[in-house]
C-alpha cells in the first residue's frame, strides 16, 4: 500500500525550495540588489507562467484548440483595475474580481463554442478575443480605446505567491480524477464520453478555470503595469500565450512554465535590438518547432521523482 | 434488462437500421451477428447514445435510454468497447481505467484542489480497485506503461477492463476477438464467460468470429440490412436458412 | 507534486544569468553612464508594434539630431550615446522600456514615448527616478497634468490637443465661416480623441453645428461607408485629426464619393507623403494646423538632411522627434550637468528656443511648449501659408 | 441609412471590400484544403508581393501586368522555400506545431520585412484609371470592378485547376491521403510545393491589387487582411473554394453595413460574432461538409 498523504519527502523538499527561492529574491529586492528591471522582469515572468499554465490546462491538458486567452487576461486586467482605481479595493479583492468575471465568461462563451472542433474552434476562440478587446475599446468607463490608468499596487511578493497559489491549484486539480477527465476528452473524446465522462462539462470547466487564471494573471498584469490599452490584449498576445505553451510542451506544466520564463526573458534580454528582436524571435520558434515539434518538454513534467526512493512514486 | 422497440436509423436517404426488436434479459450473454455493414455497430452507437434513433425506443430495466447523451447512457449502467479500439493512447495502462472509474469517484474538484481528505482516500480507493481489475486481465504488470505500447491482444483486453471500470450493468463488446489468433480468441471466450458470472452481467456482443460466437452466446440475433432475420440459440442459428442466405459469398461458417 | 518548482528555481538562476548577459552586452559598448567621455540619453520609442511607423520616423531624427551634435562637440564635452528601447507599441512594455533604459542604462534623460499611452505608461518610473523625460508626440492634456498639478520630470515638444481643436475650430467658423461640420474620428488614437473633443467644444460654441461623427480605426483602409454617413449628414466642412496615413485616403475616398467641402485637420497631416496617398487635384480645399516654421530655412536644412541621411522625407514625428531631442540637448547645455534636477529647472526655464517647429518657451506650470501654430492651405500639391494663431 | 440608394451604396462597398478579402481568402483556403495547414503567413505573402510590385513598377519600370507576374513569380518561389524549410519537416507534426512555425514565418517576414524596407508606409503608384461610375445615384470606380472580376475569375481558375487538371487530382489526392496518393505514384512533395507556389502567387496577386487600390503598403499591412480572410475562408467553410468567395464577399458585406448604419467601431465584433454564430449553427462553415468521426 501506498502512503498518500499531503505530507512525505517530495512536497516537503518542494515547499521548502519554493520558500528558498522566495527569500533569496526577495532578500535581493529588500536590500536594493537586484534592479528593478529584473524585479519587473520576474513579475511579468509570473504574469506569463499562470496564463501559460492555464492556457495549457485548455489546450494541453483537455485538448481545445484555444487561441484567444489574451480576451481573458483583458477581463481580468480591466475589471481588476477598476476595482483597484474607482474602488480603491484590496489587491486580493481586485484579483479575485478579475479572476471572476474573466471566469463567467469563459463559462458563458466556452457553452456554445466548445462544440466546435479544432480550427474551427481556434478562430472562434480568437474572434472572442478580439471581441473582447474591442467591447474595452468602445467602453469609455474603461476609458475606451485611449486605455486607462492604473498605477501599481502589487509588488513581488504578491505576485509571487498569487502564482504559486495559481499552479497549486492548476496541478492539484490535473492530479486527480477531474484533470484525468480533462485528458480523456484530449486523448479521446468519443471513448471519454462512453466511459461516462460528461466530455461537455470538462470541456467547459477547463475552459472557465483557464478563464480564471487568465484573469488573475491579467490583475497582476494591470496592478503592476501603470497603464493599460485594450491594444495589448490583441490576438497577438494570444498567440504569445500559446508559443509560450507549445515551446514547452503542449500538456506539460513545467513545459508552460519554461516557455513562459524564456519567452518573458528573451524579450527584455533583446530589447537592446529592437530591430533584430523580433527577426531573432521567430527564427527561434521556427528552428525549435522544426527541432522539436513536441516542445521542450514534449507532455513529461519535470519532478523530484528520481529523488525518491524506487518504488515509493505516490499519487500526490 | 434490454429491450429495443420498433428501432429505425436513417442517414440521409439510407436506412442503416430498421423496425429493430431486440430484447435480452438480466445475466444473458447474447451475440449480435451479421454480414459486414449490416449495422451492427450502428445498433451499438444507438443503444449507447451516439446516434439519435429515427424510430422507437429503447429501454434499459425499464427506463427509456434513447435520447440521452453517451456519457448518460455509460452512467446508467451500460459500458462498451469500440470495433477499431479506442484506448486512452498516450496514457498509461491503469489510468485508462481510472478515468472509467470516474463516475464513482467520491470526491469533488474542490476537493481534489484543496487536497482534501476526501481526494486522498478517493484516489486510493481507485487505485486499489484499478489494480484489482488489471490483475484480472493480467495487466497489473503493465499498469504504468503506455496504452499505445501494449502488444494488440492486450490492449484488446485492457479496453474490456476499462469498459468494465465503469462498472456496468450491460456490457457491449464490439468485436473482442477481431485480429486475435485461435488461441488467444479462445481463452478471451473463457474470460467473457468468467466476466460475466463474475460481475454478474448482461454481454451483448457483436462478433465476426463465428467460433467465438457459437461457443459462449446462448442467444444469437442475426442482423441483415438493418434488420433482424433470425433468433435463436447457437444450433437454432447454424441451421437457419436465412442466415445462410446472408453470409453465402461473405464468409464460410 | 509541485515538481516544477524545482524547475522554476532553476530557471530564475538561469534568467540571472541571461538577464546578466544581456546587459553586460548592452553596457559594454556604451560604458558607464557619464564615464568613458559618453552621455547616455535614452529613447522610449514604438520601434515594433501597430505604430511603428511613429516611433523609428523619430527614432531617424534624432539619431540625425544626436549625429549632428556631437559633430559639434556632443554636450558639456562628453559624445552623447543613444540608447534605445523598444515599447513595441504597448503601455506595459512602455513601462518595461522606461525601467530599462532609467535604472539599467543609467540614462541622464528619456525621450518618448510617441503615443500618450505609453508616454503616461512610462512616466511614473521617470518621476520615480527623478529623471526628465520628454515625449515628442504625447498630445493629451493629461500626460504632463493630472489633477490640476504638473507632473514632476514630464515634458512634452508638441502642442497639446485642445490648443490645435480650438485653432481648427476657430478657422472653421471665423475664416471659413461655416456652421456645420463632420468629425472624422481615429478610434484608436488619444491625440485624435482629443482633437475631436476640442474641436466640437470650440466649434459650438462659436455657434456651429455638428451634424455627424464617425470613427475608424488606424490601418483601416476603406472608409467609404463611414464616409457615405458624413456625406448624407450634409456637412460644409469634415474635421478629420487623424495621421496621414488615413488622411490621404479618407480624402482621395471622399472626393471620389463626390464630397467637395472642405477637409481640415491637425499636424498628423504633415508630410510629403500626403501628396502621394491623394491627388493634388482632391486635396485642394484642405486645410490644417501646423507647426510654425514649415516653410523656415531651418526645416528646410533638416529636410535635407534627413533626405540625404535616409533618402526619404521626414513627417510630423520626425520633426518632433527632432525637435525633442535638441529641446532635451539645450536643456542639458543650460543645466550644465546632468543631474535629473537640473535638467527638469532648465527644462522648465526654456524661453525662445529656435526649434523646427518654430519658437518654443516652455510653460513651467504645463510643462507644454507655448509655440505658434499656423493654418496651411493646401493648393495645387503645395502648402501654402494662411494664417499664424498663438495660444493664449 | 435614409434611403434605398444609400443601402445600396454601402452594399457596393461592401462587394468590393469583400472581393478583397475574398481574392486573400482564395490561396488561404486553397492551401488549407490540401496541406490542412493554417498558414498564418499568409497575408505576409500578400506583403512580400506587394512590395514585389512596388519594385518592379516604380523602380524597375514595369508595366501593369508583367509587374504582377514579377511579383507573382517571386512570392511563388519564397512560398516553396518557406513550405520547403519550415512546414514540410513539420507535415507528420502535431497541427499546433505547424501553426506555431507559421506564426514564427509571419513575424520573420514582417520584422524581417521591416529591416529591409524600413517601418515607413509607400506609396503605389496609381495604375488605374480613376474613372468613376455613376448609375443611378450609385458610385463606384474602375478599381472595384477590376478587384471583383479578378476575384471571380480566380477562384474559377482555381476550382478548375483543384477539380480537373492533372495536377489538381493530385492536390486533391495528397490531400484525401497523402500516404495512398504517394502509393498511387503522386509525387506529394511536388504537388505540395506547388499548393505553395499556387497559393503564395495567389496571395501576391492580392497584394499588387490590393497596393494598388488602397495605393499604400507597408511591412504589416498583411495581418488585418490576413485575418480576415482567415475569417472569410473559416466563414465559407474552410478549404473549399467557392466557400472562400461567398465568405469574404459577405464578410465585406456585414463590414460595410454596420459601418453604415454608424456603429463603425463594432463592425469587427460583428464580423466576428456572425463568423462564431455561423459556427455554432453551421459548425463547418457556410459551404463546408459535415464530416463525423466514425464510431
Amino acid at each position: 500500500m501506498k502512503r498518500v498523504s499531503i505530507l512525505n519527502r517530495k512536497n516537503a523538499l518542494t515547499l521548502f525550495l519554493v520558500i528558498v527561492m522566495y527569500a533569496v529574491i526577495q532578500g535581493l529586492i529588500v536590500t536594493d540588489i537586484l534592479p528593478p528591471l529584473y524585479t519587473s522582469t520576474l513579475i511579468q515572468v509570473c504574469v506569463y507562467v499562470i496564463l501559460a499554465a492555464s492556457l495549457n490546462l485548455i489546450n494541453g491538458i483537455t485538448g481545445q484548440f484555444s487561441i484567444g486567452h489574451a480576451g481573458f487576461m483583458a477581463i481580468g486586467a480591466y475589471l481588476a483595475g477598476i476595482v483597484s482605481v474607482k474602488f480603491h479595493g484590496p489587491l486580493f479583492l481586485s484579483l479575485l474580481v478579475g479572476g471572476i468575471v474573466a471566469a463567467v465568461a469563459g463559462f458563458i462563451v466556452g457553452l456554445p463554442t466548445l462544440r466546435l472542433r479544432g480550427d474551427y474552434l481556434a478562430i472562434a476562440t480568437l474572434g472572442l478575443g478580439q471581441i473582447v478587446m474591442i467591447i474595452f475599446q468602445n467602453i469609455d468607463y474603461f476609458g475606451g480605446a485611449a486605455g486607462m490608468q492604473v498605477g501599481r499596487h502589487i509588488n513581488w511578493s504578491w505576485a509571487f505567491w498569487v502564482t504559486i497559489i495559481s499552479l497549486v491549484v492548476i496541478h492539484n486539480f490535473v492530479n486527480s480524477t477531474h484533470g484525468r477527465a480533462c485528458i480523456s476528452v484530449r486523448e479521446n473524446e468519443i471513448a471519454a464520453e462512453a466511459m461516462g465522462v460528461n466530455t461537455t462539462k470538462y470541456k467547459v470547466l477547463a475552459f472557465t478555470l483557464g478563464a480564471f487564471f487568465a484573469g488573475v494573471a491579467g490583475g497582476i498584469y494591470s496592478n503592476y503595469m501603470y497603464f493599460i490599452q485594450p491594444t495589448t490584449f490583441n490576438f497577438l498576445t494570444s498567440f504569445n500565450i500559446l508559443v509560450m505553451v507549445v515551446l514547452g510542451g503542449l500538456g506539460s506544466m513545467t513545459g508552460s512554465i519554461l516557455g513562459a520564463l524564456i519567452m518573458t526573458v528573451l524579450n527584455v534580454a533583446l530589447s537592446g535590438i529592437p530591430s533584430l528582436r523580433m527577426v531573432i524571435t521567430a527564427l527561434l520558434l521556427i528552428i525549435m518547432m522544426l527541432f522539436r515539434p513536441s516542445g521542450l518538454m514534449g507532455t513529461k513534467e519535470f519532478n523530484l521523482n528520481f529523488l525518491e526512493k524506487k518504488g515509493e512514486r505516490n499519487v500526490a | 434488462m434490454l429491450k429495443i422497440g420498433n428501432l429505425s436509423k436513417s442517414f440521409g436517404g439510407l436506412k442503416a437500421v430498421s423496425n429493430l426488436n431486440i430484447d435480452i434479459k438480466d445475466g444473458e450473454l447474447i451475440g449480435l451477428i451479421g454480414p459486414n455493414g449490416a449495422g451492427k455497430t450502428t445498433v451499438f452507437n444507438l443503444i449507447t447514445g451516439v446516434y439519435e434513433p429515427t424510430e422507437g425506443e429503447i429501454l434499459f430495466r425499464e427506463r427509456k435510454i434513447d435520447g440521452l447523451k453517451p456519457y448518460q447512457v455509460t452512467h446508467r449502467g451500460i459500458a462498451r468497447t469500440f470495433q477499431n479500439i479506442r484506448l486512452f493512447a498516450d496514457l498509461n495502462v491503469i489510468d485508462n481505467v481510472k478515468i472509467a472509474y470516474h463516475q464513482h469517484a467520491k470526491y469533488s474538484s474542490l476537493g481534489a484542489i484543496l487536497r482534501l481528505p476526501s481526494y486522498f482516500k478517493g484516489e486510493a480507493e481507485m487505485e486499489k480497485k484499478a489494480l484489482e481489475l488489471l490483475k484480472v486481465f493480467r495487466l497489473e504488470g503493465k499498469a504504468r506503461e503506455v496504452a499505445k505500447n501494449l502488444p494488440y491482444g492486450e490492449q484488446r483486453r485492457l479496453e474490456i477492463a476499462r469498459a468494465l471500470a465503469a462498472e456496468p450493468k450491460l456490457l457491449l463488446l464490439d468485436e473482442p476477438a477481431a485480429g486475435m489468433n485461435p488461441q488467444e480468441t479462445h481463452e478471451l471466450m473463457e474470460l467473457i464467460r468468467w466476466i460475466r458470472d463474475t460481475f454478474k452481467l448482461t454481454i451483448l456482443l457483436i462478433e465476426h468470429d463465428m467460433s467465438l460466437v457459437m461457443g459462449v452466446c446462448e442467444r444469437i440475433y442475426v442482423l441483415d440490412y438493418g434488420t433482424i432475420i433470425a433468433q435463436g440459440g447457437p444450433d437454432e442459428i447454424k441451421s437457419n436458412p436465412k442466415v445462410i442466405e446472408a453470409y453465402l459469398g461473405e464468409e464460410a461458417i | 507534486m509541485k515538481k516544477f518548482f524545482v524547475m522554476a528555481t532553476a530557471a530564475v538562476l538561469s534568467l540571472s544569468l541571461l538577464a546578466g548577459c544581456g546587459t553586460t552586452g548592452a553596457t559594454s559598448n556604451g560604458g558607464g553612464s557619464s564615464a568613458g567621455g559618453n552621455l547616455k540619453i535614452g529613447a522610449d520609442l514604438e520601434l515594433t508594434g501597430g505604430v511603428a511607423m511613429f516611433g523609428t520616423a523619430a527614432q531617424k531624427a534624432i539619431d540625425l539630431a544626436v549625429e549632428q551634435q556631437n559633430a559639434n562637440g556632443g554636450l558639456l564635452g562628453k559624445q552623447i550615446k543613444m540608447d534605445y528601447a523598444d515599447n513595441k507599441s504597448d503601455p506595459g512594455e512602455s513601462t518595461n522600456a522606461a525601467t530599462k533604459l532609467i535604472t539599467q542604462d543609467s540614462v541622464v534623460a528619456v525621450i518618448g514615448a510617441m503615443t500618450s499611452g505609453n508616454t503616461l505608461a512610462a512616466s511614473q518610473v521617470a518621476i520615480d527616478n527623478k529623471v526628465p523625460l520628454i515625449s515628442p508626440t504625447g498630445t493629451a492634456d493629461k500626460v504632463t497634468v493630472e489633477n490640476g498639478q504638473v507632473k514632476p520630470y514630464i515634458f512634452r515638444a508638441c502642442f497639446i490637443d485642445p490648443f490645435q481643436g480650438q485653432v481648427a475650430a476657430q478657422f472653421a467658423a471665423n475664416t471659413l465661416k461655416v456652421q456645420k461640420a463632420a468629425i472624422f474620428i481615429d478610434q484608436k488614437s488619444d491625440y485624435s480623441i482629443g482633437l475631436a473633443n476640442a474641436f466640437s467644444t470650440n466649434f459650438k460654441s462659436a455657434n456651429g453645428q455638428i451634424v455627424s461623427q464617425e470613427k475608424y480605426v488606424a490601418g483601416d483602409k476603406d472608409f467609404r461607408p463611414q464616409l457615405a454617413r458624413i456625406k448624407s449628414s450634409n456637412p460644409d466642412v469634415v474635421f478629420v485629426p487623424g495621421y496621414y496615413g488615413e488622411v490621404g485616403p479618407i480624402v482621395k475616398q471622399a472626393r471620389e464619393m463626390g464630397m467637395n467641402q472642405a477637409f481640415i485637420g491637425g499636424d498628423g497631416w504633415g508630410s510629403p507623403e500626403l501628396f502621394n496617398l491623394a491627388s493634388a487635384d482632391q486635396l485642394n480645399n484642405c486645410y490644417y494646423v501646423n507647426h510654425v516654421a514649415i516653410d523656415d530655412p531651418s526645416m528646410a536644412d533638416f529636410v535635407k538632411a534627413f533626405k540625404a541621411k535616409y533618402n526619404q522625407d521626414p513627417d510630423s514625428f520626425a520633426a518632433l522627434g527632432y525637435d525633442a531631442a535638441r529641446l532635451m540637448f539645450q536643456a542639458i547645455k543650460d543645466a550644465n550637468s546632468t543631474n535629473g534636477d537640473k535638467i527638469r529647472t532648465a527644462l522648465e526655464n526654456l524661453k525662445g528656443f529656435k526649434g523646427l517647429n518654430g519658437d518654443i518657451t516652455m510653460d513651467p506650470k504645463t510643462h507644454n511648449p507655448i509655440k505658434d501654430a499656423v493654418i496651411i492651405k493646401i493648393e495645387n500639391g503645395k502648402n501654402v501659408f494662411m494664417t499664424k494663431v498663438s495660444p493664449k | 441609412m435614409h434611403s434605398i440608394t444609400e443601402l445600396l451604396q454601402q452594399l457596393v462597398y461592401g462587394l468590393s471590400l469583400g472581393s478583397i478579402y475574398a481574392l486573400i481568402a482564395l490561396g488561404y483556403t486553397m492551401v488549407y484544403g490540401i496541406v490542412k495547414l493554417i498558414n498564418f503567413a499568409h497575408g505576409d505573402v500578400m506583403m512580400v508581393g506587394a512590395y514585389m510590385g512596388w519594385i518592379a513598377i516604380t523602380v524597375f519600370h514595369f508595366p501593369f501586368f508583367p509587374a504582377i507576374l514579377f511579383a507573382m513569380i517571386v512570392a511563388a518561389i519564397a512560398g516553396i522555400i518557406i513550405e520547403r524549410t519550415a512546414y514540410k519537416p513539420l507535415r507528420n507534426a502535431t497541427r499546433i506545431a505547424a501553426l506555431i512555425t507559421a506564426i514564427g514565418v509571419s513575424l520573420f517576414l514582417e520584422y524581417g520585412g521591416m529591416l529591409v524596407v524600413g517601418a515607413q508606409m509607400r506609396t503605389y503608384p496609381n495604375v488605374f484609371p480613376e474613372t468613376m461610375y455613376n448609375i443611378g445615384g450609385i458610385i463606384f470606380k474602375f478599381g472595384d470592378i477590376v478587384m471583383l472580376v479578378t476575384a471571380l475569375v480566380l477562384m474559377l481558375l482555381l476550382h478548375f485547376t483543384v477539380q480537373y487538371t492533372k495536377i489538381g487530382k493530385a492536390m486533391r489526392a495528397s490531400s484525401f491521403d497523402m500516404e495512398a496518393a504517394l502509393l498511387m505514384g503522386v509525387n506529394v512533395n511536388t504537388t505540395i510545393s506547388a499548393t505553395f507556389a499556387i497559393g503564395s502567387a495567389l496571395a501576391a496577386a492580392a497584394g499588387v491589387l490590393y497596393g494598388i487600390y488602397f495605393n499604400s503598403i507597408d511591412p504589416l499591412m498583411g495581418i488585418t487582411p490576413g485575418l480576415k480572410a482567415f475569417v472569410a475562408a473559416v466563414l465559407g467553410g474552410i478549404g473549399i473554394i467557392p466557400g472562400a468567395m461567398v465568405g469574404g464577399l459577405v464578410l465585406g458585406i456585414t463590414e460595410s453595413l454596420v459601418s453604415g448604419f454608424g456603429a463603425s467601431t463594432w463592425r469587427d465584433a460583428v464580423a466576428f460574432l456572425i463568423l462564431i454564430l455561423v459556427l455554432i449553427i453551421k459548425p463547418s462553415g457556410l459551404f463546408g461538409k459535415n464530416l463525423r468521426e466514425k464510431v
